[in-house]
């Protein structure tokens, strides 16, 4: 196996691209190095992108905020003007693993992964999170709900990596929020997760929402019915009542060693309120 | 085809040379002989390997060798100052906070990095953020309280 | 904390429990080994390399049951860097050891996944996993089983040909998976049950947990071509280590010479060998030092976890709280030999009470997953889960306060006991009332919440031990024992001896010798250390005063009878009294040379006397309804301790025996799939508690002295994890109104449980 | 003569008899005398097994005195963790 951390991000797309054996990116690696250890994964070349210039930087692009591709999940948790955009964003990549592991876990690798229970994911789609990815044929924009595919898989082509995750601007009177279940109060994979966005107008009446469920699917679904379940009410009971079955509803989890099919169908429901309830709260600027 | 890396580890100039396969946890123990970072699992799952790579608290075992190229490496050999113990390491004495000690290690260097960041942090701040380090023996009781009485030391 | 002092009873054992004043034993001073292991300079398993040293790695198993037709180790003694390979044709057959050797190294069969079936030494770890991947192994793969009641069923897949039920007249002619059945009791349960207002019968499930100690195994071993072998790795018992490796590797006990490491925690786990005979084998093959660790998978696939059960419990009772009779029937698989602890589970079940009408049946039965090790208080756990779940049931269903209908059946100072022999002396009743008296049961409680109670027992023996003191020149005292330090006893033996020397503790040194420098000693187990190691150091203590009374009254020219010991000090005594000026330890130790040369103490025995050990706890918790998550809001426990030499440390064991305990009850367990394998060999999916799951775990140290230690000492490891799982349960049961009869209390059993009791009312 | 009461897997080797006499003055005699007269029990006592002499166990102590009036209970060797 070789290791490069190329300087510039055309020279990583060439090592990713040459590379006839199997190539891994290598940001935070909390995924990547298990996965070496373990014996289920031999690559021939590992590219690691933290000497990048960039790729270790958060910066404000447009009222929004741009994020490196290997910025930790803990750095972003301590920049001030991220975590008060987004909170919801933030309190899902701080679950990753443990303090060692968000000291260097990365969103895009969490993302890239394509693990269903990824838990920086859901809010991240919730939010409109679009990735940035550098390949042979230049630089591409993409919504990030469509690079996982299923387990493992993502749709980037070879020689392609996400350079970094754009954040847009926050609409005012909006609030995020991510819940995740885990048997244990941390260092779990999620049974099911949440992530939400609400937007309300001067009203209190909800006017734009977006919901991801994690954990419940081969990958992170946006479950549409359940925005539509909030936009034009006042997120009230009924309104949250109806969001948790559509949640449900559009979750098709297996039962495996972390929880059953009926267990996370339900669970996943229960989250979802409860997100909400906090995501309103937020967009109240409670 | 090794890997030649010039690093520092507790302020000192330390080269060796890797394969790209060794974890900085393979290297700090079987090339430089720092064995205070423990293997308990190569999965980050038990935060006895935990060390600080430019100050931020990390598991050893998820980091490649040939990553800490001019990083700055804090293992739980650089904790004290030749013969005096950081608080940390006296309060987990004082409270009998180890049993078997073999999570000590990585007890050390996370409460440390804790205490950097936050001086005060609530019982619940330290339970949070010790969670990633397993202890099978305590219950964790008297770790917490360590903790909580080297801050206040350190608060003066 | 609080404490509560009992009445001591009249000794019957060998050695008398005699009150005194204590200087230094009920102090909590520094564990001398505590500045090594926060620095990091603390040498552990895997810690210890050794010039030249090959990385030997183990070829397992991928199939839970399997003929093993062949294996070729060709391509891979080929492999340059490969410096030995060793499979079963190795290791002679071993009658001694038999099943030892058959987990060790796979034999005709593989019996579970993770069964060692070769092992390699090379250069490099990277040359020894590719040399794993060359042997070639033909595996007849057979049908398994690892759930215990499937594995009864007469059709089942059977693991031994040879197995033939004991315990059962007549011994069955036809092989099954039961290995033993034992029956414990007295009374007539029958009668009992008559006599009873009300009856429950209940069935309880737990699942295999592991003692998930830190540590993963490691040794390193060297082998010479005279057949000299050393050997040095985590054990919580290195003679007993020695030996069995010994007679595996097929040399002489003293050619043999183990140190035990630092030890990264065992709770039992680490009381036999799996690496170490291979370890051994591959260093005399390749003729160079090989260190083995084993990875965190193999720990859970291939150490020894405890065993899973399926158990059945009747209690019944009268209206004022008398119980009248109590059944039970426990059936525990241990792993793919003989071993799971059911007589010691059906032993305890019911041994925190005295009853008229007791009956308990225990099942002992192999299954296709890895051999069974002890887990702290082996087997108990268990079947006092089911008990203690029937008898919060009952004291519910009488509307008596769980506390007061415990009391009412506690077992007392001279009753017969569930298991047989009469008490002799026990703290349970103190237990209890320190519970109900403790603030904590008396907070009151939230929606959502629930109160649990539960006490347990652990026997706690002794075993064959030796120590060695000597008198240094300066007058400090070195201790030599041969008991593995896991939480800190190498403290509590300084402060025996500094006690009975009537010298300072910093002035007493204990170490943990090697092999060749001490007689042998019993495993590192059942709560034995303190009480055991530290009476062999009370009395060869005592030889040293004897010996320093004997230089003082030569130095005084005045008979030795003349001279008593005091306070650290020689002293004229009777007609001389005041005669000369006394002589302190360290003033006689620094003539020695000149009176006779070295002064030492050495004490040898078999330590009878154990004082059996009881605990309460109390836990608080609450139940998020809607998810079935278990928060833990308040957790006590109540143990006797006899006398607790260094408080801190015990608490200590109370506190990680309960969490062990919160472990097995909310969520540790071992998955194992339609496939046979381990789904979560890993700390990610195995869920050991993390600090942030927990609260503080309050302690209370009662203090019932046991009459067979000369300070009253009882064993304190093992009873903290044997009331938890109930505890836990009854309260889990309380906060969402319904009873949880399997653990863990994951969260989808939970609220599996909860849709099922929404859906009954 | 004392009295001796064998418990658990051992029972059905004395014939299920609730307490059996034997003549025996310490523990070794005792378990030979066991292992001599009930040839179901030799395998148990190869194995080591523990006496209890009125309430303390004797887990290794074969020359440990039996009292003429002692209750003495055979159990499984006891083990730990």
């Amino acid at each position: 196996m070789r290791y490069e951390a190329p300087t510039t991000v055309e020279a990583a797309v060439s090592l990713l691209s040459a590379e006839a054996g199997l190539a891994k990116v290598l940001s935070g690696g909390t995924d990547l190095l298990v996965q070496m250890r373990m014996g289920m994964m031999e690559p021939d070349l590992i590219v690691d992108t933290k000497r990048i210039p960039g790729f270790g930087d958060i910066v404000e692009e447009n009222g929004g905020y741009r994020v490196g591709g290997a910025v930790p999940s803990a750095e972003l948790n301590e920049h001030a003007g991220f975590t008060a955009m987004y909170p919801g964003v933030a309190e899902g990549a701080d679950l990753i693993g443990s303090t060692q592991v968000q000291g260097r876990a990365t969103i895009t690798g969490n993302l890239c992964n394509a693990g269903p229970a990824a838990d920086s994911v859901p809010c991240a789609v919730a939010v409109g999170c679009v990735a940035r990815i550098a390949g042979p044929n230049g630089k591409r924009d993409v919504a990030i709900e469509d690079i996982p595919q299923a387990p493992g898989k993502t749709s980037l082509e070879k020689g392609e990596l996400v350079e970094s995750l754009f954040f847009p601007a926050k609409p005012a009177n909006t609030g995020d929020a991510y819940l995740r279940f885990i048997p244990r109060t941390e260092m779990d994979i999620a049974v099911a997760g949440c992530g939400i966005s609400i937007t309300l107008d001067d009203t209190g009446t909800c006017t734009a929402a977006k919901v991801a469920i994690g954990a419940v699917a081969i990958k992170v679904l946006v479950v549409d019915e359940a925005a539509q379940a909030l936009i034009g009410t006042k997120v009230d009971e009924a309104a949250l009542d109806a969001l948790a079955s559509a949640c449900s509803a559009a979750a098709k989890p297996i039962t495996d060693k972390r929880g059953t099919v009926e267990f996370r169908k339900e669970v996943v429901g229960v989250l979802a309120k409860r997100a909400a309830k906090i995501a309103l709260d937020r967009a109240k600027g409670a | 085809m090794g890997i030649h890396v010039s690093t520092k580890i507790n302020g000192d100039d330390v080269e060796f040379v890797c394969d790209a396969e060794e974890t900085l946890l393979d290297v700090l123990r079987d090339r430089l002989n720092l064995t205070g970072a423990k293997e308990g699992c190569a999965t980050g799952d038990c935060g006895a390997c935990s060390v600080t790579i430019d100050g931020r608290l990390t598991c050893s075992c998820l980091t490649l060798g040939a990553e800490v190229e001019g990083r700055e490496i804090g293992t739980v050999e650089g904790v004290a100052k030749g013969n005096e113990l950081h608080p940390i390491q006296q309060k987990i004495l004082d409270n009998a906070a180890l049993q078997c000690g073999v999570c000590t290690p990585g007890i050390v260097v996370a409460a440390k990095a804790l205490l950097e960041k936050k001086p005060d942090p609530s019982e619940e701040e330290i339970r949070y953020w010790m969670a990633g380090n397993l202890c099978r023996c305590t219950g964790y009781d008297k770790i917490i309280r360590a903790i909580q009485d080297a801050a206040a030391e350190m608060r003066g | 904390m609080a404490s509560s002092t009992g009445e001591a009873p009249e000794s019957k054992g060998t050695h008398q429990y005699q009150p005194r004043d204590f200087k230094v034993v009920g102090t909590t001073p520094l564990r001398p080994d505590g500045v090594d292991k926060v620095t990091g300079r603390a040498r552990f398993g895997a810690d210890m390399n050794l010039p030249g040293q090959l990385v030997g790695k183990v070829l397992r198993s991928p199939h839970p049951h399997a003929k093993l037709v062949s294996i070729d180790t060709s391509e891979a003694e080929a492999l340059p860097g490969v410096k030995a390979v060793v499979t079963r044709d190795d290791f002679a057959e071993n009658e001694a050891h038999h099943d030892i050797l058959c987990n060790i190294m796979a034999r005709d069969k593989v019996l579970y996944e993770g069964h060692a079936v070769a092992a390699v030494a090379a250069t490099s770890r990277a040359i020894a996993l590719k040399a794993l991947k060359k042997i070639k192994v033909v595996y007849d793969i057979l049908p398994h089983v690892t759930d215990v009641d499937e594995a009864m069923k007469a059709d089942a897949p059977i693991l031994h040909d040879d197995m033939f039920t004991h315990g059962v007249d007549p011994m069955p002619t036809t092989a099954s998976n039961i290995a033993g059945r034992c029956e414990f009791g007295h009374g007539d349960v029958d009668a009992g049950f008559e006599q009873a207002d009300i009856i429950i019968e209940r069935n309880f499930k737990t699942a295999a947990t592991h003692q998930g100690y830190i540590e993963p195994h490691a040794c390193v071993a060297t082998v010479t071509s005279d057949d000299y072998g050393e050997l040095w790795g985590c054990t919580q018992g290195h003679f007993v280590l020695r030996n069995v490796s010994a007679s595996l590797v097929g040399m002489d006990v003293s050619k043999l010479r183990v140190t035990a490491s630092e030890i990264g925690g065992g709770f039992g786990g680490k009381t036999t060998v799996f690496l170490e005979p291979v370890c051994l084998m591959l260093a005399k093959k390749s003729g160079k030092p090989v260190k083995m660790a084993m990875t965190r998978d193999e720990v859970f696939k291939a150490s020894g976890p405890t065993a899973s059960s399926s158990m059945d419990v009747k209690i019944g009772c009268t209206k004022d709280g008398r119980i009248t009779a109590g059944f039970a029937e426990v059936r525990y698989q241990g792993g793919a030999f003989r071993g799971a602890p059911a007589d010691f589970g059906a032993m305890c079940a019911f041994a925190c009470y005295a009853l008229e009408n007791v009956k308990a049946i225990g099942w002992e039965v192999v299954t296709n997953r890895p051999k069974g090790a002890a887990y702290r208080a082996p087997g108990a756990p268990m079947s006092v889960y089911a008990v203690e779940s029937v008898v919060d049931e009952l004291a519910k269903a009488i509307d008596m306060d769980p506390i007061d209908f415990r009391l009412k059946n506690a077992a007392r100072n001279g009753d017969k006991s569930s298991y047989g022999p009469k008490f002799e002396s026990l703290g349970l009743v103190e237990t209890l009332e320190a519970a109900k008296n403790h603030p904590n049961y008396q907070i009151p409680l939230g929606p959502n919440q629930g109160r649990g109670v539960a006490s347990g027992f652990w026997f706690n023996f002794g075993g064959e031990t030796c120590s060695t003191l000597n008198v240094n020149q300066d007058g400090t005292v070195a201790i030599s024992v041969g008991t593995p330090d896991i939480g800190g006893s190498r403290a509590s033996m300084c402060q025996m001896a500094a006690e009975e020397l009537g010298i300072p503790y910093d002035q007493v040194r204990a170490i943990v010798t090697d092999t060749s420098s001490l007689g042998f000693n019993d495993t590192t187990e059942g709560s034995r250390v303190t009480f055991s190691s530290g009476m062999a150091v009370i009395f060869a203590a005592r030889e040293i005063i004897g010996k320093l009374c004997e230089r003082a009254a030569m130095m005084w020219d005045i008979p030795v009878e003349a001279v008593k010991w005091e306070e650290g000090k020689a002293i004229p005594a009777g007609a001389n009294a005041g005669d000369f000026e006394p002589l302190t330890l360290a003033e006689i130790a620094d003539a020695a040379g000149g009176t006779g040369g070295p002064i030492a103490g050495h004490h040898e025995y078999n330590a009878d006397g154990a004082g059996v050990s009881f605990g309460t706890h109390l836990v608080d918790t609450e139940v998020d309804p809607e998810t079935g998550f278990v928060k833990i809001l308040r957790y006590t426990v109540i143990q006797d301790a006899g006398k607790a030499i260094h408080p801190s440390y015990v608490e200590g064991q109370f506190q990680g025996g309960a969490v062990q305990g919160i472990g097995w009850a909310l969520n540790e367990e071992y998955i194992y799939g339609d496939d046979g394998k381990l789904q979560n060999a890993g700390f990610l999916d195995y869920r050991l508690p993390v600090a942030s799951d927990l609260p503080m775990i309050d302690t209370v140290i009662v203090e019932v002295p046991n009459p067979g230690h000369p300070y009253g000492v009882r064993g304190v490891g093992e009873t903290g994890i044997v009331p938890p799982l109930a505890a836990i349960a009854n309260s889990v049961s309380d906060a969402a109104n319904l009873r949880m009869t399997e653990l863990p209390m994951s969260p989808p059993r939970i609220l599996k449980a909860i849709h099922q009791a929404e859906a009954a009312e | 003569m004392v009295q001796v009461v064998l418990s658990g897997i051992m029972k059905t080797a004395v014939d299920d008899q609730a307490e059996i006499e034997i003549e025996a003055k310490n523990i070794k005699q005792l378990l030979d005398a066991l292992a001599r007269d009930y040839p179901k029990m030799e395998p148990y006592v190869k194995k080591g097994l523990a006496v209890s002499i009125n309430g303390v166990i004797y887990r290794d102590s074969l020359y440990q005195k039996i009292p003429e009036d002692a209750e003495i209970f055979v159990i499984p060797r006891l083990a730990g963790g």
